[in-house]
């Protein structure tokens, strides 16, 4: 009974860590988005799912019916489906910007050149007027 | 009366499910684009329209049937300028169909239809 | 009106950000967007008096009563907080119109102050709301648009870092999200206060302590503690300046009061200690951030970045304050919060006066900057002085509580370790001083002038507010103390 | 079943090298959830994925990847660290779900506390039979202000990070036709949809407080008409018939209308969005408040989409005569 009464929030988990996964390790920066739109729409079923009661009918409301499901959720998930197109419309014109400006949409090429600036502004710096004794240690 | 309703409108969800499911094969084991289209338009015309046209006579007259109606036209509408548009831009962007050279006869008859 | 004070805050700010689409004259859209923040500023100041001499405010938004309708309450925490959010915004505001002109092209001007005006929004809409998925709302108003208060400029790598940023922050209200269904599915209730009430009968479930777990790893996203901070050194790096004033000085500032909001008035502090070792947690990541952050600030070349870095170790700082869980400790979090919003938003405008000046804000390009730029430069000092925590500056005052807090919970190990953080402090602020008064200017910047006075005033504003709370601590630690009470006498 | 479905269309999206297949099978996904919702009661729900998940968001990565490389770099990335917090956090999440009540239990909190006076009393305090709706526009009113607000916010976000200047779309303009100029046939047919779609994307508007539908799915519908003519006849046209700068007021308007609402009821004496003021009876009130908010929700969203759609494809066309 366990089992099957949580079933479906298994399901709902597996989809959610799919779309993490896709976010954190993958280098595409639309991949990435993709992946991020799978993790809400996953998290969107946790809600809904709760919502659910056996046997009942959509929250709107008619005589012959007496069971509803909760209408709660519906309305948080409805505003969070707008806010995630928002995100996902923000971050394809960041990506598109960044393309323009990196030639690239992968996250490692985009580091290196960052990187690549920052230690000419090192050399630049040090270069003329003290040897360049730290060395900047940050990766990221 | 009704259940010449009900045995018709069974035959034509079954035929429609039929043609859907050919459809889906179709998708798979054509072997090229266009004969794959040509599936493809295959599920959203006739198994679809067959489907919708058995549920309207279940639904019986109301606004469902009205809805259904126009499901159905909008469906056919647009899948097919759909599935047209999608043939044409293949076709522009320098896919060139299978022809007799390729493959053996059967996918001429696909082909030629587009 | 008095009684529509709460929700006029957040309302003014959301309904001018529209209106500047319309009004697209850029300097008329600044100087507007500074008007409405000081009208922020002024209701929030009237909204604490009012907290202060009558109690907590509670208001019924739509008019339905609390679990039905969204709730706005405010007492003595979040209208301190409020009044720093406005207040800050409206300071950095004003230096805005010069800076953003050198900064920007002159068409994006508009779309900055909406952004700007909006992110002000969500801020203040995050303070002071009492309700669970309100927040998220919120906070996604704020996080968008600060996402594009970021990227908005010139410099390429802060398009990057606004991404990153983006998918951090996303992750993050993510993580809420889950953490906000989980509890709603174990109480049935959105509202904070009734989340109080009924968390307790299921304190013991599984779920709860997920549902904690998700929302504080979210949050703790949003504020940048180690080792979440990684998006943190480079939006603020990268951002116009007066984002970075803006942001540094507010945003992180708002998630540490979700995380105090959350821990005392909702979850409660005897669940967080039954439940997870969160003490000893942020005790760790404090102390492992204040030491990671500090030394890596002392390699930064980019002058920006190396604040920045300094401000994920002041984090370090206000999450050790949380992590002793007295009632003094949280006084110094509190007090923390505000003083560091002030000696950064100081900082961060003073460099970006003088990248209105030269144009850079590369540390080798200050040489010599002490005598062409006197007093932006003495505003620099300060503002290092007091992050070092010297007496006389706010930066001592937070400090002194922090390690009385840490001695009156017998933690005195780290209450030394705190104290030598300080020196590592001293390390990067010195370095700073190296390059501004004691190398050679170079040609470059022969012909540099001081700062605008545009910029000069509400600079010297922060820094002599550094130095009044540094000596007059009256206000400040009265309001830190009555909120930490009225958070611990909440659980009683 | 369905589950099993979208859990195959996630893996298969993490496989996949090719963006563009990629984004179709987002497209899909979305689609699937909507399904789902259908299934779980939430038609509301699944309205807005199937309009908006499936539709917009497809449309907008679509756009993008006109401008950016079609494929995925194969790369090192680094799955051990990854996979790690992934585990953790599923470990988590499965640790909670082990003392959730029951998927479709009756008995289960969330149906005690709070929403059976939304099911129960709305009809008398609300007057809609659309409970989602009630909710929606009144009993948490303010949220969905928030939501239109971080539209707006995007929405600007995307206007000042995608500016093409005048003199540039002037000149591009001349040399750059538009893309499918010579499809006959879909021109045709989208010049015989395209009212149809306009007048559904009403019918959602002002129906939604009886059905399924409101301001969201209205607003995300007339912008794909407009967007689909747009593709079909050029963005010149286009922005003939409708001034981007216009449409870029609008998406202010939209905000302003529904905060004004706001501050119209705090203005007769009520709270914040207390629509009970706005006339002399509670209820009559009600539907009007519902009916303008709904209406700024639906101007600001449709604008808001037209406005993206046309950056990005400003865009794509500056790209183009920049070669």
């Amino acid at each position: 009974m366990n089992i099957i009464g949580l079933y479906n929030y298994w399901i709902v988990v597996v989809l959610m860590l799919i779309g993490f996964y896709i976010v954190i390790a993958h280098e595409n920066l639309i991949k990435k988005l993709v992946g991020l739109t799978i993790f809400q729409t996953s998290v969107f079923f946790l809600y809904i799912s709760m919502g659910k009661v056996a046997g009942a009918t959509a929250p709107i409301l008619d005589e012959n019916y007496q069971i509803y499901s909760n209408p709660l959720p519906h309305v948080l998930i409805l505003t969070a489906i707008v806010v995630g197109i928002a995100t996902t419309a923000l971050g394809l014109a960041l990506v598109v910007r960044i393309y323009e400006a990196y030639g690239s949409i992968e996250e490692n090429d985009i580091q290196v050149q960052d990187t690549h600036d920052r230690l000419e502004c090192q050399l630049e710096a040090y270069g003329r007027q003290k040897p360049p004794t730290l060395f900047d240690q940050e990766t990221n | 009366m009704d259940i010449l309703l009900d045995i018709l409108s069974w035959i034509l969800l079954i035929s429609g499910s039929f043609f859907t499911f050919t459809g889906a094969v179709g998708l798979f084991r054509f072997p090229d684009f266009f004969s794959r289209t040509h599936a493809a338009s295959v599920t959203d015309t006739l198994g679809a329209g067959l489907i919708l046209i058995g549920l309207m006579l279940q639904a019986g007259w109301g606004l469902v049937l009205a809805k259904l109606l126009l499901i159905l036209v909008f469906s056919l509408l647009a899948s097919t300028t759909a599935c047209h548009a999608m043939a044409k831009a293949a076709l522009k962007s320098g896919l060139k169909p299978l022809t007799y050279s390729d493959q053996e006869n059967s996918a001429e008859e696909t082909t030629s239809k587009h | 009106m008095t009684a529509h004070f709460p929700i006029l805050q957040v309302i003014i700010p959301l309904f001018a950000a529209p209106l500047c689409l319309f009004l697209r004259i850029p300097r008329l859209v600044g100087v507007f967007a500074i008007f409405v923040s000081a009208a922020a500023f002024l209701i929030s100041y009237g909204l604490l008096q009012e907290v202060i001499t009558h109690g907590t405010i509670s208001y019924k938004l739509g008019g339905w009563p609390a679990p039905w309708g969204i709730e706005y309450r405010i007492d003595t925490l979040n209208s301190f907080l409020l009044l720093l959010v406005s207040g800050v915004s409206t300071v950095v505001l004003l230096a805005s119109l010069s800076s953003i002109s050198r900064e920007l092209p002159q068409n994006r001007h508009t779309y900055f102050y909406t952004a700007y005006l909006l992110c002000l929004t969500g801020l203040l809409g995050i303070l002071a709301t009492a309700d669970a998925f309100n927040v998220f709302v919120f906070l996604e108003i704020s996080s968008l648009s600060s996402y594009t208060i970021i990227a908005i400029g010139t410099d390429r790598r802060a398009l990057a870092a606004s991404y990153q940023y983006l998918i951090m922050g996303t992750i993050g209200a993510t993580f809420i999200l889950i953490g906000v269904g989980l509890m709603y599915m174990m109480t049935g209730t959105l509202n904070m206060y009734d989340l109080a009430e009924r968390l307790p009968a299921v304190y013991k479930s599984k779920t709860v302590l997920s549902a904690f777990g998700f929302f504080i790893v979210g949050v703790c996203l949003k504020l940048a503690l180690f080792p979440l901070h990684l998006w943190l050194p480079n939006a603020y790096a990268y951002a116009p300046s007066i984002t970075t004033a803006f942001l540094a000085a507010t945003s992180t500032k708002v998630a540490v009061y979700v995380l105090i909001r959350y821990i005392f008035s909702v979850f409660g502090i005897e669940f967080v200690d039954m439940s997870l070792p969160l003490g000893d947690i942020f005790l760790i990541l404090g102390l492992v951030g204040i030491f990671v952050a500090s030394i890596s600030a002392t390699f930064q070349l980019n002058i920006k970045r190396l604040f920045a870095y300094s401000s994920v170790a002041q984090i370090g700082y206000i999450i050790l304050g949380l992590a002793i869980e007295t009632q003094l400790g949280i006084t110094a979090t509190l007090l923390h919060l505000f003083n560091h919003a002030l000696m950064k938003a100081a900082l961060f405008l003073a460099i970006g006066a003088v990248f209105y000046r030269i144009g850079s804000a590369q540390l080798n390009h200050y040489a010599g900057l002490g005598k062409k730029m006197p007093l932006t430069m003495a505003a620099i000092v300060a503002g290092g002085l007091s992050l070092i925590g010297v007496p006389l500056t706010v930066g001592f005052v937070s400090k002194w509580y922090l390690v009385v807090a840490l001695l009156d919970k017998g933690w005195w190990p780290v209450a030394v370790l705190v104290l030598l953080s300080s020196l590592i402090a001293v390390i990067y602020v010195w370095r700073v001083v190296e390059w501004v008064y004691f190398t050679p200017p170079r040609i470059i910047t022969e012909e540099v002038k001081e700062a605008p006075l545009s910029q000069l005033i509400p600079i010297w504003m922060l820094v002599l507010a550094n130095i009044y709370f540094g000596v007059d601590t009256r206000l400040t630690v009265g309001v830190s103390k009555l909120a930490a009470q009225s958070l611990f006498g909440v659980n009683l | 079943m369905l589950l099993s479905f979208l859990a195959l269309t996630a893996i298969a999206i993490t496989r996949m090298g090719d963006l563009f297949a990629v984004v179709m099978l987002s497209g899909i996904y979305s689609l699937l959830s909507a399904s789902l919702f259908l299934d779980l009661d939430a038609v509301d729900v699944a309205f807005t994925e199937a309009s908006v998940g499936a539709g917009i968001s497809t449309l907008l990565f679509l756009a993008t990847l006109k401008l950016v490389p079609r494929y995925e770099k194969k790369s090192r990335y680094k799955p051990a660290l990854a996979l790690g917090v992934v585990i953790v956090t599923g470990a988590l999440l499965i640790y909670g779900t082990l003392d959730m009540p029951h998927f479709g239990d009756a008995d289960a909190p969330v149906h005690q506390h709070v929403a059976p006076r939304y099911l129960n009393d709305s009809i008398n305090e609300v007057g809609l039979p659309n409970v989602v709706t009630s909710v929606l526009a009144s009993y948490r009113g303010y949220d969905t202000l928030g939501e239109v607000v971080v539209v707006f916010a995007a929405g600007i976000g995307v206007m000042s990070l995608l500016m093409v200047s005048q003199r540039t779309k002037a000149r591009a303009l001349t040399k750059v036709p538009a893309d499918m100029q010579h499809q006959i046939i879909l021109r045709i047919v989208a010049k015989m949809m395209l009212p149809l779609i306009l007048i559904f994307a009403l019918y959602v508007q002002f129906h939604g407080d009886y059905g399924p539908g409101g301001g969201f799915q209205a607003g995300v519908i007339f912008a794909a008409g407009i967007i689909l003519y747009t593709m079909l006849f050029g963005l010149s046209l286009t922005q003939s018939v409708i001034k981007p700068v216009f449409v870029e007021m609008l998406t202010a308007f939209g905000v302003l209308l529904y905060s004004g609402v706001g501050i119209v009821c705090m203005i007769l004496g009520g709270n914040y969005l207390d629509y009970d003021v706005l006339s002399h009876d509670p209820v009559h009130g009600q539907h009007l408040g519902i009916l303008l908010i709904e209406l700024g929700v639906g101007i600001t969203v449709a604008a808001v989409m037209i406005t993206l759609f046309f950056k990005f494809t400003w865009r794509t066309v500056k790209h183009k005569y920049n070669q």
